[in-house]
């Protein structure tokens, strides 16, 4: 671990002397509460200083951001332990470096208290899909129906068709802003179940820019930590099309210093991914979490 | 005997784009046949073909019943084509998936609202070929028309119809190919059988070997449907085999 | 039956007829000659409501309603059998005219077949029946039997005759041939773009013998020299 | 004026709809145009507008490079047609949207995957209507090219095209909806301009006006490629007017 | 130039014409008559290469290629003006003699306008012109003068043979003028479905005044008698 100021110091002499680039890294986003420290990062220039060209790709559809990450167009990308799961068994060589935070709240037309039987929008091989049953589970007889476009499930669940439903925040408080309540359950899940993913190739080639990609990160956390503000106002101006009322409502998770699932949760979403998906996967969790970036 | 010729084509064609591709994104076409001769033994194949064609034939029907009246109504008329066309034109470029939320306030999230939305997503060329088929009638039949006296009804059935019936079974043929490959779109909601549903699930896994079996039974579907479309053409437009 | 007084018809940049008046009674079989391109499609389109007229007036007792059309070329309907074209708009209780018509012209045999595998003759009698077989009040034909030998053309000049006849149909006919004009016309015109350039009855239009009288041929002269030098 | 009257009929139907569903799913028209006015001051909206009437016009170039040739061949060569017309069966109802993968691994996430994706959408719809128009081509025709010993450049520039010209305009119809519908598809990734990525943009964010005037924006840039189309075609097809 | 021995052509559940067998040496000018129906085009078809026969020979001195053929329709393209329409397939040399023989057939005003604004006989005359044009070695006419008037037609009799004579073109050609037969033909073949009924030499061809001898008016007579009685 290098000072900070040294680094810093380091790179910004280097910079204009050196006529060779820094190391080039392409990372896909999510419109989600999560990708708030990248942008923070990106905005305070700590990848640069860190050592590295970060450039943050925002997908506004998760599957063309997966397949982007199969076809190797990005080095990495904002995903999840679902995706990552089924990803490694189908022969894409990918490995999750980092956790990151995010928020998945229902929204509902009103109490669901005193329902027998909940019907919930959700997506089928998806984390949401495991939340919903976190949720919900202990209580409620769940009804799933799998619509897979976000706006799409906002508007069954506001025409009355399904009694609730699971969104992502900042998503969630748009939705808020229709009408509907928003329900959040703090405590689950117990840890991230959203993750960075890098692909085998590149923790290959660009394992130095991979590490100053973490180290940017931290810096970044400590200081949305610091002042959760900084993660609205950032969140607020990359996200196009958030309306104003917003960025005070929605609901922001704690940002963590770099950290990974451990062994025993990623182990219960493997076999509960088995559950949805109809297959067995036979991985050991170290097949596709690699910890040396998030080791202090 | 052609069919199998085209099929060799294509299969030729997907081992080499594998084969230079050398990624799980396109599985060997061998590894993909032996998983879908597999999952024909089981009975949910055969629920997905069903649905899928359940829903692909009641949206072309319900799209030609609103589209070929609109066409022949636009061709004819030019009174009423200078306020058809200009609405077709407004609407056709129309993204359906925006709309999907609307169907779904109207329509529900059940069969009716994927119908629907194959219906309007085909409704538009299928209206534009039939117009340009009817404003392509020779006027020589329009004015035999004229001088024998024939009732709108005859000048429907004795003319316009037969005259255009080819234009209808080439926009058949486009709109089955279009419906087909926006299936994923319809059934990508609130639907747990059908091949599009089945395609866009097994993507979403990165299970390509599945998602590949998914598009052959969708792509043999499209054959057959379209040898039942020729078929039925050779039988009704009996003069094109002179 | 038919009125026309002064009439004129214009396509852009070309006037098809001008000056043009003539008064048709019931009954009468009026001939029209003239060189080729002088006007007289455009006429019997007028006439049949086609096409409007620019200038001058038309008009038909029992308005076009009454009146079918052969046109010079057939018009078959490719999608039709012989028989379904002859019947085109007409219900089922024509059919056993339609097939003594179509015996009549020597086409009984070909009844189910499509247009497309018949001679050139043989579409232009189907075109002739289908304009026939409609009982019109006014018959408008337009060099119905051009495509025809000349036996069968005199046969079916005769058939023609006795039909128009026995109906009491009123005929106006477009022919090149001036002896066909003869024989069928008890009114014989000459028309020019400009008008009518001669007009004449034909008193022995009736006569049983009228291809060898003498007057058949004297009127032919007259004819012929009225028709003029090739346009 | 035809165009104003048609566009009226639409702000009808999208006031009744608005009104009758009473939910920012479906904003009233006044407010989208008040949001798109404003918008036109922005260099933004130009841009989206640009990049989607570049992609569009790449990708139908390249589409119909591809598809007369192969709809003309297969309509004109029965052997060939035994060929070409099972491939296209079997490639037709394709989901395009499957084949991203294979696309970005060919083409990356540039501009070039987006007009191939939107090319390989319209090419079958385009190549099926040349050649049900070039089979329609009268016989008659053909057999005055081989009666006069016309050689194939001569067949192709005399005949067959000048034939299929009125069934080229057509499937340009069909072809410029197809794929400004599409374009979410193909705007969906890797983009920060055109009109296809603001509308899907819009939509994921539940941002309704910016949507509608999105799609406002795309229903006008499709109504002026279909003037532009109906102008040229009354232009290059003179006998039509006749 | 055309030798052509016991020709059969069949369509589906028809024979167009059986037991043909005719030579026609270069330069040579035969008129075909024949009922409508009995296979004139049929043969003509065969004869260009169109249509294949379903028994006997058929041999062409220089092949198909040195064969222009009128069609009975006159199957004008809707989407090229009259001189496109002429010269069709034909270099930017050929102008000259296309204007010069549109000119002869009255034309030449019309030169820039599409079939669709010209008459039925202006139509056959521009498809005539199309086939001179291209100076053939073999010319096949399918009734090419049938939609003209009487003196436009003997204008054209006229000019059309002086084009194949000074040309040393051989001629082909059905109508069902006997006159035109006659005036035309230095043969002239009978037809009937079954084989060739008569067949004649016309000695008087290059007379002048072919028209006003009494062998013509004989030549009619048998040539009437030969035809038979209608079809
Ligand atoms: N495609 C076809 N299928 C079946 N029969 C056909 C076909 N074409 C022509 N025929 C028949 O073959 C016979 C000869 O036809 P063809 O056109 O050669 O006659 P033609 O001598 O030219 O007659 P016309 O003087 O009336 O033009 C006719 O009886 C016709 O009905
Ligand atoms: N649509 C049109 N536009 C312009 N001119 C036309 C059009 N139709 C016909 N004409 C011209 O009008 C004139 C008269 O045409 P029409 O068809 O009435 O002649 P016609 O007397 O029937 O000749 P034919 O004996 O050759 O059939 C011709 O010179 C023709 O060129
Ligand atoms: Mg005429
Ligand atoms: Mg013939």
């Amino acid at each position: 671990n290098k000072p900070k100021t040294e680094t810093s110091a380091n790179t910004t002499i280097e910079e204009s002397i050196r006529t060779e680039p820094l190391p080039t890294l392409k990372v896909g986003m999510m419109s989600a509460v999560d990708s708030a420290p990248f942008y923070h990062a990106l905005q305070e220039g700590y990848f640069t200083q860190e050592g590295v060209d970060v450039e943050l790709i925002l997908f506004t559809n998760g599957q063309n951001r997966q397949t982007a990450l199969q076809t190797g167009q990005v080095d990495g990308a904002m995903t999840d332990l679902v995706a990552l799961i089924t990803q490694t068994d189908s022969d894409f060589a990918l490995t999750g470096t980092l956790s990151t935070d995010g928020d998945f709240p229902l929204l509902a037309t009103g109490p669901l208290d005193g329902k027998k039987s909940v019907s919930a929008g959700t997506m089928e091989i998806s984390v949401t899909n495991y939340l919903l049953e976190q949720y919900l589970a202990p209580k409620y007889e769940i009804e799933k129906v799998f619509i897979n476009e976000i706006p799409a499930r906002l508007e069954a669940v506001v025409s009355g068709q399904l009694d609730t439903g699971i969104f992502p925040e900042p998503f969630a408080s748009i939705g808020a802003l229709r009408g509907l309540e928003k329900i959040v359950f703090e405590g689950i899940p117990s840890e991230s179940l959203n993750i960075i993913a890098f692909t085998k190739s590149a923790i290959a080639e660009k394992e130095s820019a991979i590490r100053s990609f973490h180290i940017a990160y931290g810096r970044a956390v400590a200081d949305l930590q610091r002042n959760p503000e900084l993660a609205r106002d950032v969140l607020m101006k990359v996200i196009p099309n958030l309306p104003p009322a917003v960025r005070d409502t929605m609901h922001l998770p704690e940002y963590h210093a770099p950290r990974l699932p451990s062994d025993g949760f990623t182990k219960e979403i493997i076999a509960w991914t088995g559950t949805v998906t109809g297959r067995e996967y036979i991985l050991e969790p170290s097949a596709m979490l690699d910890p040396r970036f998030v080791r202090q | 005997m052609k069919y199998v010729r085209g099929t060799t084509i294509v299969l030729v064609l997907w081992y080499a784009l594998a084969w230079v591709l050398a990624s799980p994104i396109v599985p060997f076409p061998h590894l993909v046949l032996v998983h879908l001769v597999r999952s024909m033994g089981e009975g949910k194949t055969y629920l997905h073909l069903l649905f899928s064609l359940y829903r692909i034939f009641m949206g072309m029907m319900l799209a030609l019943f609103f589209a070929i009246p609109t066409g022949m109504v636009a061709g004819r008329f030019k009174a009423l084509d200078q306020v058809v066309s200009p609405v077709l034109y407004l609407l056709y470029p129309l993204p359906k998936i925006a709309f999907l939320p609307i169907f779904m306030v109207l329509f529900g999230i059940g069969d009716l609202s994927k119908i629907i939305l194959i219906a309007v997503i085909i409704f538009f060329p299928a209206a534009v070929t039939i117009r340009d088929g009817v404003k392509e009638i020779p006027v020589q039949f329009l004015e035999l028309a004229r001088a024998y006296h024939l009732k709108p009804r005859q000048i429907l059935k004795d003319i316009l119809w037969p005259a255009i019936l080819p234009r209808i079974f080439s926009s058949l043929r486009i709109t089955v190919g279009i419906s087909l490959s926006v299936l994923f779109i319809s059934e990508n909601y609130a639907a747990t059988y059908g091949l599009g549903y089945y395609i866009m699930n097994s993507w979403v896994m990165a299970y390509y070997i599945g998602m590949y079996s998914g598009i052959v039974l969708l792509s043999l579907l499209g054959l057959g449907l379209y040898i039942v479309i020729d078929g039925v053409e050779r039988l009704v437009v009996p003069q094109s085999a002179l | 039956m038919v009125t026309i007084s002064d009439a004129r018809l214009d396509y852009p940049r070309h006037i098809a007829f001008a000056n043009f008046t003539l008064a048709v009674k019931p009954g009468e079989m009026v001939s029209i000659i003239g060189k080729s391109g002088c006007g007289k499609t455009s006429l019997l389109y007028a006439i049949a409501g086609l096409l409007p007229l620019s200038q001058g007036t038309l008009s038909l007792t029992g308005g076009t309603e009454a009146c079918s059309i052969m046109f010079q070329q057939d018009r078959l309907l490719p999608w039709k059998t012989v028989l379904g074209n002859v019947l085109l708009g007409l219900t089922k209780d024509y059919v056993g005219q339609a097939e003594m018509l179509l015996d009549r012209m020597g086409l009984y045999g070909h009844r189910k077949k499509y247009p497309q595998q018949l001679s050139g003759g043989e579409r232009q009698r189907v075109a002739l029946v289908r304009s026939l077989v409609r009982n019109p009040r006014l018959l408008l034909l337009d060099e119905p039997l051009a495509a025809l030998d000349e036996q069968n053309r005199e046969l079916l000049q005769q058939e023609i005759k006795e039909f128009v006849i026995t109906k009491g149909i009123t005929l106006i006919m477009v022919t090149h041939s001036i002896q066909e004009a003869i024989f069928m016309g008890s009114r014989i015109l000459v028309m020019q773009p400009d008008g009518i350039r001669f007009e004449t009855e034909n008193p022995h239009h009736g006569a049983k013998d009228l291809r060898n009288r003498t007057e058949f041929f004297a009127l032919e002269k007259v004819l012929r020299a009225q028709l003029g030098g090739p346009a």
